[in-house]
Order: structure tokens, then sequence, then C-alpha cells
């Protein structure tokens, strides 16, 4: 049964459909396992082989591959949330509780997207020191280091807009306080902030403003920095593996 | 940039011809090897396991905190009433402890744009990319700098009574001048230390600057932001 | 999830603990004396709103086998369904009597207390003492009931009124006589209320109120009525008649 | 990890190819698993629990309200509550062609429906047009405070009054 | 193998390289998210209905039940009231009767209430939250909702948000409310009901302007130290004064004291009779006076007898001076106008004899340590500050001291008063009613600086008073207005002319309740002139005998003249009219001894009214109603007639049933009455 099957598999890979789909099988050879890096969009990132040290754990700790994976998480979460979610005041709060007590399996998917944006934001964090303790912003890097920090900006964006949409105390207080930061600004400060809240204390404008940037503006422009910034891994000579003794 | 270029790099023309990397010896990079190109394995299917199992790994740990942990929801927002303390997201908390000791157009303005503008600037220092020690070059000068700089950081601070950033600073500090130190026979991690650039020790400052900060913002501060311990339970 | 299971039973454990010692708070003093028998003074059967303090403490004494009252002797209370006692355990006073003060819990319908003593090879005598909390509805009843029934149908004579029931022919039955009023249906008791004694064949001292209260008062006068009574009114099997 | 990179691929034997591969078919099976469970969790999580939704159930008043003869269109609730000869009924004001809200047309004595034009009687039944059944009756009746209820979650099957 | 080996064996299998890794990291991840349907399946509320399921279960009307019962989430949503409630997911059987005898939650039936669960949802009344479906976050207090379900003992807390009227079924709401204004609470504290009103006291602090006449300063320091110690009574709340604030604060007093206009000078001050006999004499006016009505007094057993609508008087001896109270009763109004005691026109022998009596009833042990000094500029001016830092003018009319405002917290919104706000006493739980019980039965014990005084309430009191403090919420003022059902408008009648004054004079509206304004002591007067008849009233002014011998209370005997009795009548006759009925619908003369016989016999028999009331003293026994000797001379036909046909019309309240008698037999029952009109007997008007 499970060799009909694995048979099964295999004919199908051979099927026309299939081959217009995905292009190149599967195979044993490594020209197979180039061509599924090299024809898949995404994959396609990166290159075809990668340097065998800079697989090491010890190099990366993997938090770049960590921290594209909350990110991802924190997709797939947050899309589901969006369907129980209602941008406005008090429903929001409503909301909230109905996620927690109402709609299956809604209260752990709130959780994970919780606390996946708490790790996304250590991880990156935790990324970047580790970039920088091991070397790897140095020539030819030095541009992917800055989209880095790019990313690491729209991380706690990100991470902030979020914390408004609960409508509960924490995040109203979080809000009031992180956005009265922005008032201290000089010249700009409270104009800026008047933008950023769609008026002048925490209110409806600002909870949908800060939903449409949470929901649409900053994971688009993550995820176009996140491309770039894989692609740049690849066009700048792989991942920093450190530089190698001689023998 | 405006020095004049030692060689002429150009495209050559004949596509099937494979790409080779070329190195360009000029004047001011040593001619010596410094690394070379390492074994490559296929990213497929190898790397792209090892990803898979670092973020399975990571899922495993977010998915089971989920299902253990509920994400903090508290009363519906009023307006009226300010929950004591008022807290920022943790990540801020740095900040909004230093927003207790300076203006707010320092703590809340200078401080992070500097900080970020410190960050993107970093690769385009010329001292990072040689990355020596720090002491390896006009040892006695630099020596001068560190003391001045650190003095008057450390003034500045004991002015504005930011104990929490200064301790750490003059501990940081200690150990910069410690890695100077010429000693006959140095210890490891003083050979280690003195091998770092200027630039290893600003971040590290930073690093231990901004943990301490953040872990004293969250855990340390109580009602009216005053210093309460983490076991008090009134955090 | 195990270390968290582990955790949480730890810390109720520990939680459970630090209660029970809180609760067993000041040491309890020893008996000095033992009696044989507990016996009611005073305070049973008395009704007051659910949660609340009832109006009278409830006073106990302890015997001896001869009789005779015994101080000094440790009588406890207790009672489930969040009953309160202030205090729930002490020794007996000179008069052999203990008194305390009782709070009944959320729930309306009748509250059976426990008053314990040990004699002296640690064998325990216990009385029962019943105490009724009145709900909503009940303490609707006890309002109109204060206004329009009580003169005739208690015949005991407080400060603040005079009962009337003794100058009556026929003999009203008290709120609280199970033994007659058990036996009426809550038709019965409606039709007796609202129509008055004369138009069922009793006697006419008993007015007809229909007029006079609503169907929610009558309604609420008779579930007075089955909270109060003694024995305890024990509906029979109701059907919810749909619709 | 070690052990692989010391051997040449072609080195691999048999059985760590085939134990590699069923470690792979495991990992591809468990993560196609977990999202077939998904998808078929999702239904549960897509339907919603709880609904905000105003009852099924309609108070229309006191059935005074109704004069005999006439014809009421409550339009918050899409109903139609009739007083015919025979009593008070009550009917969907749905139309059962493509769901619009149909009018009560009280010159000509007839229910019209505005999107395709189908009509029918104050009984529900129609005269003419698409639509493909009458109006559905809806269960009607009387509650202890005298108000008139109507249940509009589901048609009823066969003609019911309500009497005053 | 040993074990560690085995173990790293199984590692290296399991996780040896990055194909195996992912293959049993990919499992474990599988398994782990398979426990989020199970966790939803295993859900509170779920359980809690399968345990419903069994429960009725080989019950006899299990079909039905089982019938009745909805599985999955149960939703009440009113969103004009903002109720999402989700009790009925897990209280499965609030509507079965038939389930009484299940005593254990969440199955219990609910108790009949005059609400519809349908109507309401459950947290408008029990709070708590309603949208949550886990047992502890629906009842108790949470991070995320700190309103816990309100005990039992507070419930009627929740119908005072929208009864702002008094309601029957909720006597500790009603004596909440009562209390509050009683003991002068609302006089510091402003409370306002949703519907705006701002509650008002009811009691009657005394003016301090002229109190050096009335007093002396040892009882004023005294007083101050323990009002309770002086009369067990006393509304007036101990604000735990050291000795030197109470010896400053009496300085203040008398010193701000000025003179006020007394009799002194036109009449002569009565002698105090203290001979045994005129004593004696003196105990039975006061006794005749009906000064008992509202003045209490502690018998020889130590209980107190009389009404609470004046100062206790068991130590009255020790306090006032004996020039005061002459000129006092004489005419109150003369020290106090606004006082609730009315004029009684008493001649200088009946004031002496009174003096004699009230001054017998003295207390030495309570002056008996108070000896103070002269007091000095300093004092005094120390007294002023402690006299404005305690509020003192919140109650009492001070010279020199104006009615502070906003002195204590407004307690509008007090139910719902955020825990976040609120200090906490050691001991005290965290919830807002135990903060509320706390801060009323030992306002110190959270603070020794706070002004707020120490009451002496009974437990019941404090609940009663926590229940209507609890009943000032958020949700009070924000609910629809069309569910409110408003207080009574406080009426300001004020009856003109000389008859306005005698009405004054006597004050009527002490005890009295006319349009609305007034006490609920005695009958109702509002249409007191369609019901009784002119010459009746005349007597019983000028000497008002009893009607219901039952009654402790009685209406005071005012010495009124013939002159004043008359205007008096003939306003009441004219004014106080209902228009309910025409006097003239019968016509009493038009009886005929038959007709009189026939309403004997309906008296007697049919409606035995001889039940609870008396025609014949021999006969009959009845000791509810008045006295119907002589109710010929008292009432009009009309008035009988119609009061036997719907008495709570005429006087909304009454004991008196709605008998709904058909005319004929109102007609005869009426002759009957009408045709008593015998002089009144005394050994029946005192058994």
């Amino acid at each position: 049964m499970a060799n009909s099957l694995a048979e099964q598999l295999a004919n199908l890979r051979d099927t026309r459909v299939w081959r217009s789909i995905f292009r190149s099988g599967f195979g044993p050879t490594n020209l197979h396992r180039a061509l599924a890096v090299q024809q898949n969009v995404f994959l396609h990132l990166s290159s075809v082989k990668i340097r065998k040290r800079s697989l090491s754990f010890r190099v990366t700790w993997f938090l770049g591959t960590l921290s594209l994976g909350t990110f991802l998480i924190l997709v797939a979460t947050g899309i589901p949330l969006m369907l129980y979610y209602h941008p406005s005041v008090p429903q929001a709060y409503a909301d909230m509780k109905d996620l927690r007590f109402a709609v299956s399996a809604g209260v752990f998917l709130r959780n994970l997207h919780r606390w996946s944006a708490h790790a996304m934001v250590l991880l990156v964090f935790a990324h970047l020191f580790k970039v920088f303790y091991r070397g790897a912003y140095r020539p030819p890097r030095e541009f992917n280091w800055v989209i880095g920090v790019v990313l690491l900006m729209l991380t706690l964006f990100l991470s902030y807009t979020g914390y408004l949409l609960p409508w509960d105390q924490l995040a109203f207080w979080a809000i009031t306080v992180g956005s009265n930061l922005i008032s201290a600004v000089p010249v700009f400060g409270t104009k800026i902030r008047f933008l950023v809240l769609g008026g002048h204390t925490v209110n409806a404008n600002a909870l949908l403003r800060f939903y449409v940037l949470h929901c649409v503006v900053l994971p688009l422009a993550a995820a176009i920095f996140v491309a770039i910034h894989f692609w740049r891994i690849r066009k700048d000579g792989g991942i920093y593996s450190g530089e190698i003794k001689k023998p | 940039m405006s020095e004049p270029k030692d060689f002429v790099a150009a495209m050559d023309s004949n596509s099937r011809k494979t790409p080779v990397r070329v190195a360009f010896v000029t004047r001011r990079t040593s001619p010596h090897v410094k690394a070379h190109d390492d074994d490559t394995v296929m990213t497929f299917p190898e790397g792209l396991f090892r990803a898979a199992v670092a973020v399975e790994v990571l899922a495993l740990i977010l998915v089971a905190i989920a299902l253990l942990w509920d994400a903090p929801l508290e009363g519906l927002a009023d307006p009226t009433v300010t929950p004591n303390p008022a807290k920022a997201p943790w990540y801020f908390l740095g900040l909004q402890e230093l927003l207790h000791y300076f203006p707010p157009v320092v703590a809340g303005v200078l401080i992070p744009t500097l900080v970020i503008l410190g960050l993107i600037v970093i690769p385009y220092f010329k001292i990072n990319i040689e990355a020596e020690g720090l002491w390896t070059r006009n040892r006695t000068q630099r020596l001068r700098i560190l003391a001045v700089v650190t003095a008057v950081f450390a003034v500045f601070l004991a002015v504005f009574h930011v104990y929490a950033v200064l301790i750490p600073t003059l501990l940081i500090a200690a150990s910069m001048f410690f890695s100077a130190r010429s000693t006959p026979s140095p210890g490891r991690f003083q050979v280690w230390l003195a091998s770092k650039p200027l630039s290893f020790w600003i971040m590290s400052w930073f690093l231990v600057q901004a943990a301490i900060l953040t872990l004293i913002g969250t855990f340390f501060r109580g009602p009216g932001w005053s210093l309460v311990m983490p076991w008090s339970g009134q955090i | 999830m195990n270390r968290a299971w582990l955790g949480s039973i730890v810390l109720a454990l520990a939680m459970t603990s630090a209660c029970s010692r809180h609760a067993a708070g000041p040491a309890e003093a020893p008996p000095k004396a033992f009696g044989a028998a507990l016996v009611l003074v005073s305070g049973d059967k008395q009704a007051a709103g659910v949660g609340s303090a009832l109006d009278q403490p409830v006073v106990v004494q302890v015997n001896d086998e001869k009789g005779t009252t015994v101080a000094g002797a440790l009588v406890r209370f207790a009672g489930a369904g969040g009953v309160i006692f202030d205090p729930d355990r002490g020794l007996t006073g000179s008069d052999g009597q203990f008194t305390t003060n009782v709070s009944l819990g959320g729930v309306h319908g009748l509250y059976r207390i426990v008053a314990a003593t040990k004699n002296s090879s640690g064998k325990a005598a216990e009385i029962r003492i019943d105490e009724i909390a009145l709900g909503y509805q009940e303490t609707l009843g006890k309002q109109v009931s204060d206004i329009h029934c009580v003169r005739c149908h208690d015949s005991e004579s407080t400060p603040e009124r005079v009962s009337n029931h003794d100058n009556l022919i026929a003999q009203a039955h008290s709120f609280t006589d199970g033994a007659i009023l058990n036996a009426m249906s809550d038709a019965d008791l409606a039709a007796i209320i609202g129509h008055g004694g004369a138009a069922l064949g009793k006697s006419a001292e008993m007015p007809p109120y229909g007029n006079t209260l609503t169907k929610p008062e009558i309604d609420a006068l008779i579930g007075l009525l089955r909270a109060l009574a003694d024995p305890p009114y024990r509906p029979q099997g109701i059907f919810y008649a749909g619709r | 990890m070690s052990d692989d990179a010391k051997k040449p691929e072609g080195a691999e034997n048999d059985a760590a190819v085939s134990r590699r591969q069923a470690f792979v078919t495991l990992g591809v099976g468990s993560i196609c698993a977990a999202c077939a469970g998904a998808a078929m969790f999702g239904y549960e999580f897509l339907a919603p629990n709880v609904l905000y939704e105003p009852s099924p159930v309609v108070n229309a008043g006191k059935p005074d309200g109704y004069p005999a003869g006439s014809v009421t269109q409550d339009q918050q609730s899409a109903v139609y509550i009739v007083h015919g000869p025979e009593g008070i009924y009550a009917m969907s004001a749905v139309c059962t062609h493509l769901g619009c809200l149909t009018a009560w047309k009280p010159e000509l004595g007839i229910i019209a429906c505005p999107c395709h034009g189908s009509k029918f009687t104050r009984a529900g039944v129609k005269i003419e047009g698409p639509a493909p059944h009458p109006l559905p009756w809806l269960r009607a009746w009387i509650n202890e405070d005298g108000d008139l209820l109507i249940d509009r979650s589901e048609p009823l099957g066969q003609k019911q009054f309500v009497r005053t | 193998m040993s074990l560690p080996k085995r173990v790293r064996s199984a590692w290296q299998y399991l996780f040896g390289n990055s194909a195996s890794a992912f293959g049993t990291l990919s499992g474990v991840l599988l398994i782990l998210l398979a426990v989020v349907p199970a966790k939803d399946y295993f859900r509170e509320w779920l359980g809690y209905q399968k345990q419903y399921l069994r429960l009725i279960h080989g019950r006899g009307d299990a079909t039905s039940l089982s019938r009745r019962f909805q599985g999955g989430l149960q939703q009440i949503w009113m969103p004009e009231l903002g109720v999402v409630d989700r009790c009925t997911t897990c209280h499965t059987a609030l509507k079965e009767a038939s389930l009484a005898d299940v005593k254990t939650q969440p199955f219990r039936p609910h108790p009949a209430i005059p609400h519809k669960l349908t109507e309401f949802g459950c947290v408008i009344c029990h709070r708590g939250q309603g949208a949550a479906t886990t047992v502890e976050e629906a009842h108790n207090s949470t991070k995320s909702w700190e309103e816990p379900i309100l005990p039992a003992r507070y419930l009627e807390a929740s119908c005072g948000q929208c009864h702002l009227d008094r309601l029957m079924g909720t006597p500790r709401l009603n004596q909440g409310r009562d209390a509050l204004a009683q003991y002068g609470c609302v006089r510091c504290h402003t409370i306002k009901s949703p519907d705006g009103v701002t509650m008002t006291g009811s009691d009657a602090p005394p003016p301090l302007q002229h109190i050096a006449d009335k007093t002396t300063r040892e009882w004023i320091a005294a007083w101050l130290k323990n009002p309770q110690a002086y009369a067990g009574s006393a509304t007036m709340p101990n604000f735990q004064l050291a000795d030197d604030e109470t010896r400053d604060i009496s300085a203040f007093l008398i010193a701000q004291s000025t003179p006020y206009q007394t009799h002194k000078g036109t009449e002569p001050a009565p002698a105090a009779s203290q001979d045994t006999a005129a004593l004696q004499e003196g105990t039975s006016l006061y006794g005749e006076s009906f000064c008992s009505s509202c003045h209490a007094m502690q018998n020889t057993a130590g209980m107190l007898v009389g009404g609470n609508l004046g100062p206790e008087l068991t130590r009255a001896g020790s306090k006032v001076k004996t020039e005061w109270l002459a000129d006092w009763l004489r005419d109150p109004k003369t020290y106090d106008p606004d006082t609730r005691m009315p004029h009684y026109r008493l001649d200088a022998k009946e004031v002496g004899l009174l003096i004699g009596f009230l001054s017998s009833k003295s207390d030495s042990d309570f002056l008996g340590n108070t000896q103070l000094a002269a007091a000095t500029p300093a004092q005094v001016e120390h007294g002023k500050t402690l006299v404005i830092e305690r509020g003192c003018a919140n109650c009492h009319a001070i010279n020199g001291v104006k009615k502070p405002d906003n002195f204590a917290p407004e307690l509008t919104l007090v139910g719902s008063r955020p825990l976040e706000r609120i200090l906490f006493a050691p001991g005290v739980p965290h919830t807002l009613a135990d903060y509320i019980g706390a801060k009323i039965r030992q306002p110190r014990s959270f603070g020794n600086a706070l002004k707020m005084p120490q009451y002496t309430l009974a437990p019941q009191q404090v609940d009663a008073l926590a229940t209507a403090l609890l009943a000032q919420t958020q949700l009070a003022q924000t609910l629809p207005v069309s569910l409110r059902i408003p207080g009574r408008a406080p009426s300001h009648y004020r009856p003109a002319g000389k008859a306005g004054q005698l009405i004054d004079d006597m004050r009527c509206f002490s005890c009295h309740k006319i349009d609305g304004r007034g006490g609920d002591m005695a009958p109702e007067l509002t249409w007191e002139g369609s019901s009784v008849e002119r010459a009746w009233l005349v007597s019983f002014l000028k000497n008002p005998n009893t009607l219901r011998p039952s009654l402790i209370r009685r209406m005071p005997k005012f010495n009124v003249t013939d002159a004043e009795a008359s205007t008096l009548a003939d306003y009441i006759m004219t004014v106080y009219q209902t228009p309910a009925f025409d006097q003239e619908t019968l016509d009493s003369s038009r009886f005929t001894p038959a007709d009189v016989e026939h309403g004997k016999e309906l008296f007697y028999g049919k409606y035995a009214c001889q039940s609870c009331h008396i025609v014949d003293p021999n006969k009959d026994k009845g000791y509810i109603g008045p006295t119907l000797t002589q109710v010929g001379a008292r009432l009009t036909a009309s008035w009988i007639f119609h009061w036997l046909k719907n008495s709570q019309s005429l006087r909304p309240g009454t004991q008196e049933p709605v008998w709904n008698m058909n005319d004929e037999d109102a007609r005869a029952v009426t002759a009957f009455l009408v045709a008593q009109k015998n002089a009144p007997r005394k050994e029946a008007a005192q058994k």
C-alpha cells in the first residue's frame, strides 16, 4: 500500500499538470535539488548552494530564520484573528472577550499571535546583536545591515501598532505614553502625533489608523524588506560564516 | 572615493563563460588571503531542512506557551483612569526608564535617533572594517581620549542621578582600561578583550545598557514609577 | 505542560496549607468542663433575607446528665451553604449558655445548622437548628404579610403591634403551620387569599384580598408560606407545562 | 550531522537512505496532516458560536393594533401581519425568488416584489412572476402578557391563525 | 547499554541528522497542535452541559427537560442595554421550575422574580461578567474585569439602579436609602439619583447659633466625646475627638452663640415643680401629651420606648437649661424656626410640670468628670479650626462658619468605583462591597487622619447602607431612560392663609402627609375633607381621642382654641376634597331601618368586619382598624360607601382590603355604619 502510494506520488510528479506547475521534478541528483530552489519564486531568493560552515548553529544561531518564522506565524494567526475583530470603540474590546470566550480556538490564536509578536521583537534584536558580534555587517554587507535596521524598526512599529488593537487599559495607556514621546520631537512633534493618532487623544481614529498600519501597511513593507534582505544575502556573498584561519 | 583607482575592471561579454571571482589587491589592502571559499552543500534539502527544524523548534515553544499562558487582557480602555504604573510595551521600557531621568527631548527623541543613526552608520565606519584591536595603535592617545570621555560621561550621568546607566558605563570603561593594561603575560580573557575594536565596546555598552534599563523598567518599577522589588507584587 | 501542572499543584497545596493555617487562627480555648446534652434556648426558625444576619442571635445551652447547666463547655457551630457564625466556637458562660450571631448563605431556602459539644469521653452531643433564608419573592411576601396578614395570623404581640389573633372566632393558621398549609396546593392558597374565607366555606373573618393584592403579591405570599412551613414544604413533582 | 559531512554523498548506505526517507515522509506527512487538521478545524473556527443577530421571535405588540381586514408590514422584522376573516396570521415579507423585500400595495390589494416583478395575494399565494414558492407563513401566538409574537426562524407547513 | 548511552543513541536516531530532526519535530508539532482542538472540546461549559444532561436523565420529566435544553453557547444579546450574557450556557435550568429540588449550581432554577430573563439578562442584576464562559472569569474579579458577582445580601442594590422610588420587594434597599438620609450621610457626601435628584437629609440637626442659651459647655464637650453615651439612639456620629479638642470645640460653640428672641421679657419663667406629686403629674402630662409619639425614653428596664422623630429624652435633665426648656415648651419656633416640634399651647403650670419631669431625667454620671476652665481665645480659635475641619457646618447652622461645598467625596457613582482607585485597609477583602462595608463600619481603620466619623450601626444597617450605595452605578446613569422608575419628586406644598399658619404652627407635616409632603407616622390627610364630618373634626382637633386602640403613637393634644379649630376645620373641609366622588352621591337621610338591619347582617356575617373593627364595645374585639362606635358621626356616608367599594383608591397603602362590594351591599353597610353615632365610651377606648 505504502509502496503503491509512493509510486502513485512519483507518477503524479511525472504528469504534465505537475510539471506545468512545478517545472522541475524532485529527484535524487543535485541538478534536481538545484532546480528546486532556483525555480521556486520564494526559494529563489537564496542561492542554490550554501556554505556548509554557515549552516552550523554556532554561526548564526538561526536567528534570521527564526525571525522570519515568527513573522510567518504572525501572518498565519493574524489573518484569522481579523475575521473576528472590528476596529471600532468599544467593540474591539468586546471582540477580545469573544475571542477569549466564544470563538473556537480564538484564545489560542490570540495567545500565539501575542507571544509570537514578543518573540519576534526579541529575535530581531538578538539577530542584530549576533550579526554585529560576528562581524557580518562589514562590507560588502553594509547595506543589508541597514535594511536589517529598517526591518528592526518595522518590527517595533508592527508590535507597537498591534499593542493598541485590544483596546484595553494596557493598550490604551501604553499607546498614550508612547505617542506622547513623539510630541517631544522638536518643532513637528505635536503635528506628527496628531497625524499618527488622527486626533489629539488616543481615540477611535487612532484605533483605525493603527489597525490599517498593523494589518496592511507595515506587514507589506516588512514583506518587501524581508525579500530584499534575503536577496541581498545571496547577492552579498551568502551567509557570512566568519573568517577561516588558514589551514 | 576621490583617490585615483589602481585598476580597471570590465564586464566580459562572453555570456557562456563561467564568471570567476577576482580579488583586486590595492595599495590599501594587504595581499595575504584572509579567507577562502568553504565547502558548500545544496540549499535544498540540507539548508531548508535545517531552517525547517529551527522554525519547528520555535513553533513548538510558541505553541506550548500559547497553550499554557493566556495573553494579557485588562479592563476596557478608560481615559479617566490611569493604571499605576502605566507602562509601555517592554521593548520601550528602557526608553521609559530614561524618560524618568532625562527630559523627553533627550530621552524620547535624541537618544533613539542617535541609536538608530549609530546603527545605520556602523558598517560605514572605517575603524570597524579594519576590525583591529582598539589598543593596537595610538594606545596612549586613545587611553587619554577614553579617560576624558568616561569622565565627562560620568559627570553628566551623575548630575542627572542616572546611576542605572552610570554604574554599567563605569564597569565597561574599567574593563576597557583592563584590556589596555600592558602585562607581561596577559591572560586569555585579556587578550580576547584587547583584540576587540572600538565598535565592539560601543555596541557592548549599548547592549548592556539597553538590557539593564529594560529589566529595571519591566521588573523593578511599581506605582508612581517607584523602585520596587519584583517579588513585592506591586508591578 | 507537565511543569505547569506540577507548578500549579504545588502552588495550590501551598495555598491550601497557608489558608488552613490561617483559618485555624487564634488557638482554640480548651474546654474547662464537659456536658452531656445541648439544648436550644432561642433563635431557631428565624427568617432573614439571603446572605444577611439573623435579627436575633442563636443561643444554646449545655447541660450535664442531670440536666443542670454546664459552664465552660466547648460549643462549635457548623453549617453548609455559606452560613457564617460569629463566633463559630467558644465556651459556655456561667449560665451554661453560648450565643452566636448567624449570617445565612446566598441561596433562599432552609438552612440547617448544627451545634455540637463533646462530653468527657469525647462523644459528641449535637442539636440541629433550622433557619430560613428568604429570596426576593419571599421577602416581598413578608412585606405583604407584615402589612396585611400578621396581625391576625401571628398570635404574638410585639411592642410595635398588638396581635388580633385571639380576638377572632376562627383561629387563623400560623404561617409556620406546615401540617395544615403544606396539604393545600398553591391554587387553594391563592383562592383563599384572593376570595376570602367566606367564598370557600370557611370563616368570613378572612377577608378577600383579590382586589387589594396583585397576583405577584399573592404568589409572593404563597412563596413565603412555603418557605416558613414547618415541617418543610416539599412540592409534589412539578411538571413544566409546555406551551 | 558531522557523520554525514564526512561521508561522500555516494557512500550513504541503503539503510541510512531509507531511514532518512522515512523521516522526511514522516515530517512532510505530519505537516500535511496538520494542514488538513487546520483546514477541518478551520470550519469550526469560521462558524461563529454566537450570533449578534436580532432574535427570530418578534414581538408585534397587542393584536388590537391590527384591525380586521388589514395587512401590516413590519419593515424592521420583514413580516406581514394580516388580519383576515379567520384570524390573524403572519407571513414572511421576503420574496421566495431571490430574497428581495416585498411591499404591500394597498391600492391593488396585492403584495409585489420590486426586483423581478413577482406578485402575491394577501395569503401569500403567487399571482405571477418568477417566485418559485408562495410567501411562507410564520408561527404566531399570543404570550402571557397578551402580546402577539412571531417566530421567523422557520416557515410553517400549513395555515395557522391566531384568534383574538 | 547504560542509560546515558541509550538516551544518546535514541537522540542520535531521532535528531541525528536534519532530516530525522525534521521528521521527529514535525510529528511532535502535530501532536502539540492537536491539543488546540482538544482543549476546545474540553471547555468548561461543555462539561457543565454534559453534566446537566446526566442530571436530568432519569427524572420523571426527562423528555420535556431535554427537549427544552439547548446545547452549545447560549447568548442573550440586548444592544440597547449593552448586555451580552452567556450565563445560560452553563445555567441551563434557570427556567425549569420542576428542578426546584436541585440545589447545586449551575443547575438551580431561578427563583421567581418580576423580570424576565429575556428582558434584562443576568448581569444587570447579578453583575459579574456576562460574556465570560469560564467559572472563574464570569464570577470573580479578574484583571480584565473587576466586577465580581454581587453577593446575595447586596442584590437589592441592582433593583435600585432603575427603581429610584421605594419598592415593596426591596426592604433592604429602602432601609439603606432611608439611612443615608437619616444619618446625615448625604449632608457631607453628594449623592445624586440617576434622574438628577440630589438626595437630601431627613434628620433634623439642630442649629447651634444660640446653643449657649440651651445647654452648658460641659454638656457639649461630653456629648462631642461620645454622643451615644448621652443617648444610645443619637444619630450624631462619634468624631473620636481628643479631650482638648472637645474642650476647644465647646469653647468655640459657646463663643459663637448669640442670644435668641426669648419670651423672658414678656412672661415670667414658670417655676419648675420638683415635689413628688408634681413629678407624678408631670409624668402623666408627658404621657397625655403623647410626647412619646416622637421622643423616646428608656424605661426602668432599659428599653427604649417612644418614637424617633425627636431626640431621646432619657438624660434630658443633664442637658438643657430650664429657662430654655420653658421657652421651648411654650413655642419651639422661637429657638429653632425649622424644628419639627409642634407648638403645644401649654399653660404656665403645664410647662412647669413638664420641666420638673424632664429635669428629673438626668444622669449625674454623664457630666460627672467634665470640668472645664474658662476658655482662652486660643482655644476658641482652635475650636473654630476644628469645627471647619470636621465639617460640623455640613449639618449644623453655626455663626461664622459656612456650610462647606464638596466637603466629602461625591458618592453618585460609588457603586462603579474602580478598585484601582481604592486604598484598602489591611484585612479588608478586595471587593467594592467589602470596602464600603468596612468604611462604614470603621472609617478610621483606613487612616487616622480621615474626617469621616464613627457611626453606631447594627450589622443589618451597614449592609443596607452598602446596598443603597452599590446601587449608585455608572450603569444606572446610562440605562435607557424608559427603564427608569423615577423617585417621587419632593413636594413643596405649603398651605396658605390662616389655616396654613396653624398647620405650620402645629407642624402637622411632621406626622401627616398632605399632597405628597410630610411624614408617614399618621394618616394621610390629602382627602380628609371628603372623609369626615365637620362637627367631628372640630371636636377631634380640640381633643383628639384615639381611633386605633392598638397604636402606641397617637395624635397629641395641642390645646387649640375654638376659633383655631374652626379655622382649620373650614380649611380642611373646603380644600382637602377628593375628586373621586361627589359628596351628594349618597343621602344618609334616606337610609331606612331595614337598610341598617341588612347592613348589620352583612357587617357581622358576610364581611365579618368585627374581626378588625369594634362597633359594639361589649361584643366586638377587633383591634386592627379604627373603632367604629361613633363612625356615623365621624365619616360621611359617601366616603364610607366608596371606601367599602375601593379603599386603596382613596388612600393608597391602607390596610383595609379592597372589598369591591356591590352597590346594594355597600349601601347597606354604609347605612349600618352611619347609624353608629354613639358617644365614645371611655372603657371601650381603653380596652
